[in-house]
């Protein structure tokens, strides 16, 4: 099997996860497959799937990005105060400016000073909650630009602007991963750096670059939801890492890095959402929720993990483990490259 | 008694050694309502020669109990608590009798323990009002939804407890939907949206707090059912205010955070002084329709809280 | 390309490992380096290409100093390395096109959008040209066999627009014939006027493709002369500073007692009906071609592998195999042929990984280890096997290879195997260290063990042999002692029918 | 230099930063030397640095359990309804099942089901949290019982119980790590999975064992607080998880695996710990102690990287990546062991 068809195939998995949820929803709820509701739910994923789209990159690269959700706080607001007092242009400046800024200080902490993403992101949110907190006091910042409320409420086509940025953003990024040079270059940095780096690419810019981006792709989130809100607030964002990851896991990208697609990031960010929107549709106990929720997830993976197994048992290939098939590639495993030091 | 090694034991409280010095620990400080709070307490502070000190207990119950052990082994004159929950603050009241600290409760009262005074709006009550409210703008009758706070938080429970209970006393009203958004405004509008598609002929929503509230207004307006929905909130934030204003919303059950923490600090001003104080105080919360709402936004402005009008109010 | 170090020195920390190299290589120039482990030739290697900094000297092309930030500069003025462990320089989720292909400084494929089908049609035509037509350039590098991925690490390095080609011990996963191919084209290239640098600890392969031999020791140029007027003492006397009389000190221990009795194994496609009888003291070879299935053969011998059929014996007693807690219970040690990858734990401390597999019989009561215990029976056996470390509690990252190598042998000879399966074992080492790995199962023949020995250096596998056997395409092919064991008749029965 | 004293080392970072936060602080505030404040940092410290345990194990083994928290939340409230119906004895007995058998499913999806462990225990933290406000329907679960409360707030010689079970845990599992054949399999496990495979270690089995640890740990530190609550709520536990991981790596334990010191980590809970305390007595503005709290990790971590590689720079061994120094042990890092199965 090729790779391009065994990767489609892997996206297939997550899309079956999708179309069964989808199916299960559509015999339970007269409403879901009406077409406000599919916009509604590609309304209410469009955040979460452009955060995922950063920290697919960022996964790939074999990193870990804590501080989306916190850096699409920080900028909303940032977005929100600039707006108020200089207008539209100057504040989408501003908030794309800070989500650049707060990626560029990840990536500089992660390559330069050498801190596992995990810890440095971690930290970064922290201080970029209080710093959003400081900055408001607290309270939310109120937008009364018309034109900005248009980002998260206006239509186009019949479509909601958010799914439109959403499916832009998707397609520009899918083809920049997927199509050029830049994009060859995360794969192969994320899949094994010290090959990376003994190949001329410049690995450390390349990580850079994909924080950077992250942090772009969290300010326009940011837009969206302070648009779709009418005000920024201090607390937006809470949580949306630990969703994006998910959503780029059940995508399919393994968390070792070197693999991954930006379609199958997609189909796991609308999974979440059809999942939070079916279970809002049929009335779901809120206490039940989370646990369905969990149960879904672990069903996508295990799903993924294990059609993986036995495809592979079946085919030309060793299976990944033999005899122990302990997480072939859980988080964190150590690295090919310190064990290439190891030898003289 | 369990506690009493505490080494702060035998402090003297703070109205014998002249000890001005008072910490208030909030159970959360990423809301409008109680960043609202501590501003009364702060303008209220500086008026009644309080040295006060605001912390913030990130809705965490350890949290806040280890800022209340720090605040009696700093031998603060009073403790001021805003419990994450009325159970879990029982332990910190305990300690600060042990430690004879003055300690005063407001929001939400502590199970047991010893208190100089507690002053609180009743969650319960809220939601019965709201529910009132709602009922009685709907002509009894109707479909509606509640959108519930942060589940397994004091406050999300009693209101929803109160609201539920109320409501079942119309029996011609039917809640169609009961979901939580865990009083974000950005989640109430993802789950109000989904909700309309199910039922998208409802008549009202009552939601636990006016941030959800908001995001409940957002999902109306993207179906143009803003001001016909019957839409009924808690708290008289300044955007709620101004969309009770505006006719967008119906109600909200105002309950001036600025007013409170103002209130308990005097009241911790009087016990640090010696005075002696009411037992307990509770607040009522105001029902703020049009009808009212100007002269709501004048009793804010009067009391010095501009911050929490609407600019179309002041 | 004329390529001359003048003086170089790199020392990391304390550590001065280049401490003045001074050579030259001409264009059209096959110049093979040599050195023990831990000389200093991949550190060199990589002052060449940029990846380290000399601290002193100077690297100079065609008379004109330069110096190199990074590998990407020294890439721009045609200078490929193929690093010693390839692998570790592959992508191995990225397809054999893409890994050829992986930096296109040219942006031959699209300035914006890479054009993937004109990516692939030049990674076809790049494994052509050195004869590797049947790899399939859409798969994924990591699903290719060693040789092949060896071969896409060649292609990716011939690929460009060469000046210098360096070659870190290419041949240590090929086989005979794939060594051969690797040959042709340096060849070729040196005729196209490449300069080359080629390492090996092999010296048949030094002597059959270079030009001029240098020799690194102790930092310095030890020995820098034509190959036509050197001979191997010489070599190996400037590597060691001692000559080295006997490289192969072989010791015939061949009891009649069969340890090992192997029925009728086979594993899926990877082998088909396997009989061996290995006798107590005896070493049996085992050779063949890559992909032939001996590794697989001594994997499924040690519960690493299932062994769909046939039957195993251990000193009479049957064993299941099930698991690899079978194979360890029988007294059954498998030294790996990838110490980096499942061999040792890099962090662990050198005693730590030679106890790992025998903990159990120094943990006391409360599972707590007796550490008095441990670093006695560790003790004996690195002295035994003359281990080499700075302390028994250093990181295991900090031995040289053949040290590293050793140790992993010591954790085995420590559990008293019956049965010890080796597959490449001396992979990497230089010849020193070599001789004492074959001391090493020396010894153990004389105590009595079963070594079946999988080794792709044939002088290797034909003088430490007792008896050895072919193996071709899954099956067994021949078998050979004495005088019909030789090079020669164990290549033939090999490659018969294969290529 | 040997093992031993290089870990010790990388111990003493750990305590330089704490000894360094200590005397600022005891320089600011005339409090914080004082015995009962440090009793209190103990107090405060002592539930996350019980998680953290067991998140030590977890993360030498190159996993992460980011279900600790809700464990504990869970597990708490067995706890409380157990014990207001059935008494002390078997609401402990329940607990600590309870937290177990989480601890054994995370255990099995990670090794028989082959789940990165970061998103089993995502969703793993997603369904216990649920299945707790189910249980209680949201509400708190009140501590009657006296013998209970006095696991967290009786003294036992002048210093609080919950300090003495911290201090326990800590001897007792730091033994069980540093020097029993289990602690040493795994170190092997998380350094390299294949190799201690081969050595007939049964890895599975081990990192199994661990998730069970780091559940029953979960457990002790739910009646700590509980008892220090006299009440089990509902949303206890909430956020520790990231807490306890970040004490782990403050103390030096390395995300890569295969690295790291129980000691290391009861130390970087301190400093967790001391910080908040410190913040607090120094009335530093709430929104202001997330910022420092982050810069102050990103300090600790920092120099911990840093000092590294300078030692090694120094020193006979090779610096983690010589050249390309981004993120020697980032989470997460392909293995060696998919490259290793890439042979035949
Ligand atoms: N578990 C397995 N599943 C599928 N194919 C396998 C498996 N194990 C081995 N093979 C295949 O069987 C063949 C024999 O492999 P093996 O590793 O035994 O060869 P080898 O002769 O030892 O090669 P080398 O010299 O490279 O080690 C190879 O083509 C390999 O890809
Ligand atoms: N980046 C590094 N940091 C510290 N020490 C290093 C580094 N690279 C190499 N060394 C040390 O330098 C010495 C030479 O290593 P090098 O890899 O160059 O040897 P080699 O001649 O290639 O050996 P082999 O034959 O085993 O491949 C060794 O002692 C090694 O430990
Ligand atoms: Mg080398
Ligand atoms: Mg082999």
């Amino acid at each position: 099997m090729s790779s391009t068809l065994k990767s489609v195939a892997r996206q297939l998995r997550a899309v079956w996860m999708l179309l069964l949820v989808g199916v299960i929803l559509s015999i339970a709820s007269p409403v879901f497959l009406t077409s406000t509701n599919l916009l509604n739910v590609g309304l209410a994923t469009s955040v979460v799937a452009l955060l995922a789209i950063g920290q697919t990159y960022i996964i790939i690269l074999a990193e870990i990005d804590l501080s989306v959700g916190a850096t699409l706080g920080f900028s909303s607001v940032v977005t929100a105060l600039v707006l108020r007092d200089h207008g539209l242009l100057p504040a989408l400046a501003a908030g794309l400016g800070v989500g650049a800024a707060v990626g560029l200080v990840n990536g500089l902490l992660v390559t330069r000073a050498r801190m596992p993403s995990f810890i440095a992101t971690l930290a970064m949110m922290s201080i970029l909650s209080g710093m959003t907190l400081q900055l408001t006091d607290g309270n939310p910042v109120t937008i009364g630009d018309y034109d900005f409320q248009g980002i998260g409420q206006d239509y186009l086509a019949g479509i909601p602007v958010p799914v439109w940025v959403m499916v832009a953003g998707y397609a520009v990024f899918g083809v920049l991963l997927a199509r050029t040079g830049f994009g060859r270059f995360v794969y192969a940095t994320g899949d094994n750096l010290e090959a990376a780096r003994l190949s001329g690419i410049r690995t450390r810019r390349v990580k850079v670059l994909a924080f950077v981006i992250t942090g772009l792709l969290a300010a326009l989130g940011g837009f969206i939801l302070t648009a779709r809100l009418s005000t920024a607030e201090p607390t937006a964002g809470t949580g949306l890492e630990l969703e994006s990851i998910a959503a780029v896991i059940i995508g399919g990208t393994s968390l070792a890095g070197g693999r991954g697609k930006l379609l199958g990031t997609l189909v796991g960010a609308l999974v979440l959402g059809v999942i939070d929107n079916g279970m809002n549709l049929l009335d779901v106990s809120p206490f039940l929720q989370s646990v369905v929720k969990g149960v879904v997830i672990l069903l996508a993976v295990f799903l993924d993990r294990n059609v993986d197994a036995l495809r592979s048992m079946v085919a030309w290939r060793r299976p990944p483990l033999p005899s122990d098939p302990s997480t072939p590639d859980a988080v964190p495993a150590s690295s090919p490259v310190p064990a290439a030091r190891h030898t003289p | 008694s369990r506690g009493s090694q505490n080494a702060a034991s035998g402090a003297s409280p703070g109205k014998a050694s002249g000890n001005k010095s008072a910490t208030l620990i909030m159970s959360t400080l990423n809301n409008p309502f109680f960043v609202s709070v501590g501003n009364g307490a702060r303008s209220q502070a500086a008026k009644s020669g309080v040295k006060l000190s605001v912390q913030n207990a990130n809705n965490s119950d350890s949290t806040a109990l280890n800022l209340a052990t720090t605040a009696i082994s700093k031998q603060v004159g009073a403790l001021i608590i805003d419990p994450v929950s009325s159970t879990s603050a029982t332990a910190s009241v305990k300690q600060a009798n042990n430690a004879n600290i003055p300690v005063m409760a407001f929001d939400r009262k502590p199970d047991s323990g010893t208190l100089s005074s507690f002053i609180g709006y009743d969650a319960i009550q809220a939601g019965r009002n709201a529910a009132d409210a709602l009922a009685k703008s709907l002509g009894e009758k109707g479909t509606i939804v509640e959108i519930q706070g942060l589940l397994g938080t004091n406050v999300a429970q009693d209101r929803s407890k109160g609201f539920e209970e109320e409501i079942a006393t119309y029996p011609k009203i039917k809640t169609v939907a009961k979901q939580a958004a865990d009083f974000d405004r950005a989640k109430a509008l993802d789950v109000m949206t989904n909700i309309l598609q199910a039922h998208p002929s409802i008549d009202g929503v009552y939601a636990a707090n006016d941030e959800m509230a908001m995001g409940a207004l957002a999902a109306l307006k993207s179906r143009s059912l803003a001001g016909k929905v019957r839409l009924v909130g808690n708290d008289g934030i300044a955007d709620a205010l101004a969309a009770v204003q505006d006719g967008t919303m119906y109600a909200t059950n105002a309950e001036s955070p600025y007013a409170l923490g103002q209130k308990v600090v005097s009241l911790t001003g009087n016990v640090l002084g010696g005075k002696k104080v009411a037992a307990e105080e509770t607040l009522q919360g105001k029902l703020v329709t049009k009808s009212n709402v100007k002269a709501y936004a004048r009793y804010l402005v009067g009391i010095g809280d501009s911050a929490d009008v609407p600019a179309a109010l002041r | 390309m004329r390529l001359r170090l003048q003086d170089v020195t790199k020392s990391f920390g304390e550590n001065s490992v280049l401490r003045g190299v001074t050579f030259e290589v001409g264009p059209g120039e096959v110049v093979a380096l040599a050195g023990e482990n831990g000389a200093g030739k991949s550190t060199l290697t990589r002052v060449i290409s940029g990846a380290h900094q000399p601290d002193s000297g100077q690297v100079v092309i065609d008379d004109e100093p330069v110096t190199f930030k990074n590998p990407q500069a020294a890439m721009a003025r045609g200078i490929e390395v193929i690093y010693q462990e390839f692998r570790q320089n592959l992508f191995p989720h990225l397809t054999v096109a893409e890994n050829i292909h992986v930096l296109d400084r040219e942006r031959r494929f699209g300035r914006l959008l890479v054009s993937r089908q004109r990516m692939a049609r030049e990674a076809r035509s790049a494994l052509a040209a050195l004869g590797m037509d049947d790899i399939d350039v859409l798969r994924p590098v990591g699903t290719l066999g060693v040789a092949q991925q060896q071969m896409v690490e060649i292609a990716k390095a011939t690929s460009h627009d060469l000046r210098l080609l360096i070659l870190d011990e290419p041949t240590a996963a090929l086989d005979e014939r794939e060594s051969q191919q690797l040959f042709e084209q340096i060849r070729r290239l040196r005729a196209e006027g490449v300069s080359i640098v080629y390492i090996s600890h092999r010296l048949d392969e030094i002597f059959e493709l270079a030009d001029r031999i240098v020799v690194l020791r102790d930092g310095l140029v030890a020995l820098d002369s034509p190959t036509a007027s050197t001979g191997p003492a010489q070599i190996v006397a400037a590597m060691v500073g001692s000559t080295v009389d006997n490289f192969y000190p072989k010791e015939r221990n061949t009891g009649d007692q069969v340890v090992l009795r192997v029925r009728g194994a086979g594993s899926g496609s990877a082998f088909q009906g396997i009989d061996l009888d290995v006798r107590a003291g005896e070493v049996l070879g085992v050779g063949g071609v890559v992909g032939c299935g001996r590794s697989s053969l001594l994997r499924a011998l040690f519960g690493l592998e299932p062994l769909t059929t046939g039957t195993v014996e251990v000193d009479g007693s049957p064993v299941p195999l099930r698991r690899i807690q079978d194979a360890i219970d029988s007294r059954i040690a498998y030294v790996t042929p990838d110490r980096q990858a499942e061999g040792l734990c890099p962090d662990l401390s050198v005693e730590a990984n030679i106890s790992l597999a025998t903990l159990r019989r120094y943990t006391g009561p409360a599972d707590l280890v007796r550490r008095d215990r441990e670093r006695e029976a560790c003790g004996e056996v690195m002295s035994r096997l003359r281990v080499r470390t700075a302390s028994r509690e250093a990181a295991m990252t900090s031995l040289s290879g053949g040290n590293q190598q050793k140790a992993l042998f010591a954790k085995w000879v420590l559990a008293g195997p019956r049965v010890l399966l080796l597959d490449e074992p001396t992979r990497g080492v230089d010849v020193g260290a070599k001789t004492e790995i074959y001391r090493i199962i020396n010894q153990l023949t004389a105590d009595g063990v079963a070594v079946v020995l999988v080794s792709s250096d044939l002088p290797e596998l034909v003088a430490m042999s007792d008896r050895a056997v072919v193996m071709r395409q899954g099956r067994l092919v021949a078998e050979m002692a004495g005088d019909r064991l030789s090079e020669q008749s164990v290549l033939e029965h090999a490659l018969v029918g294969a290529a």
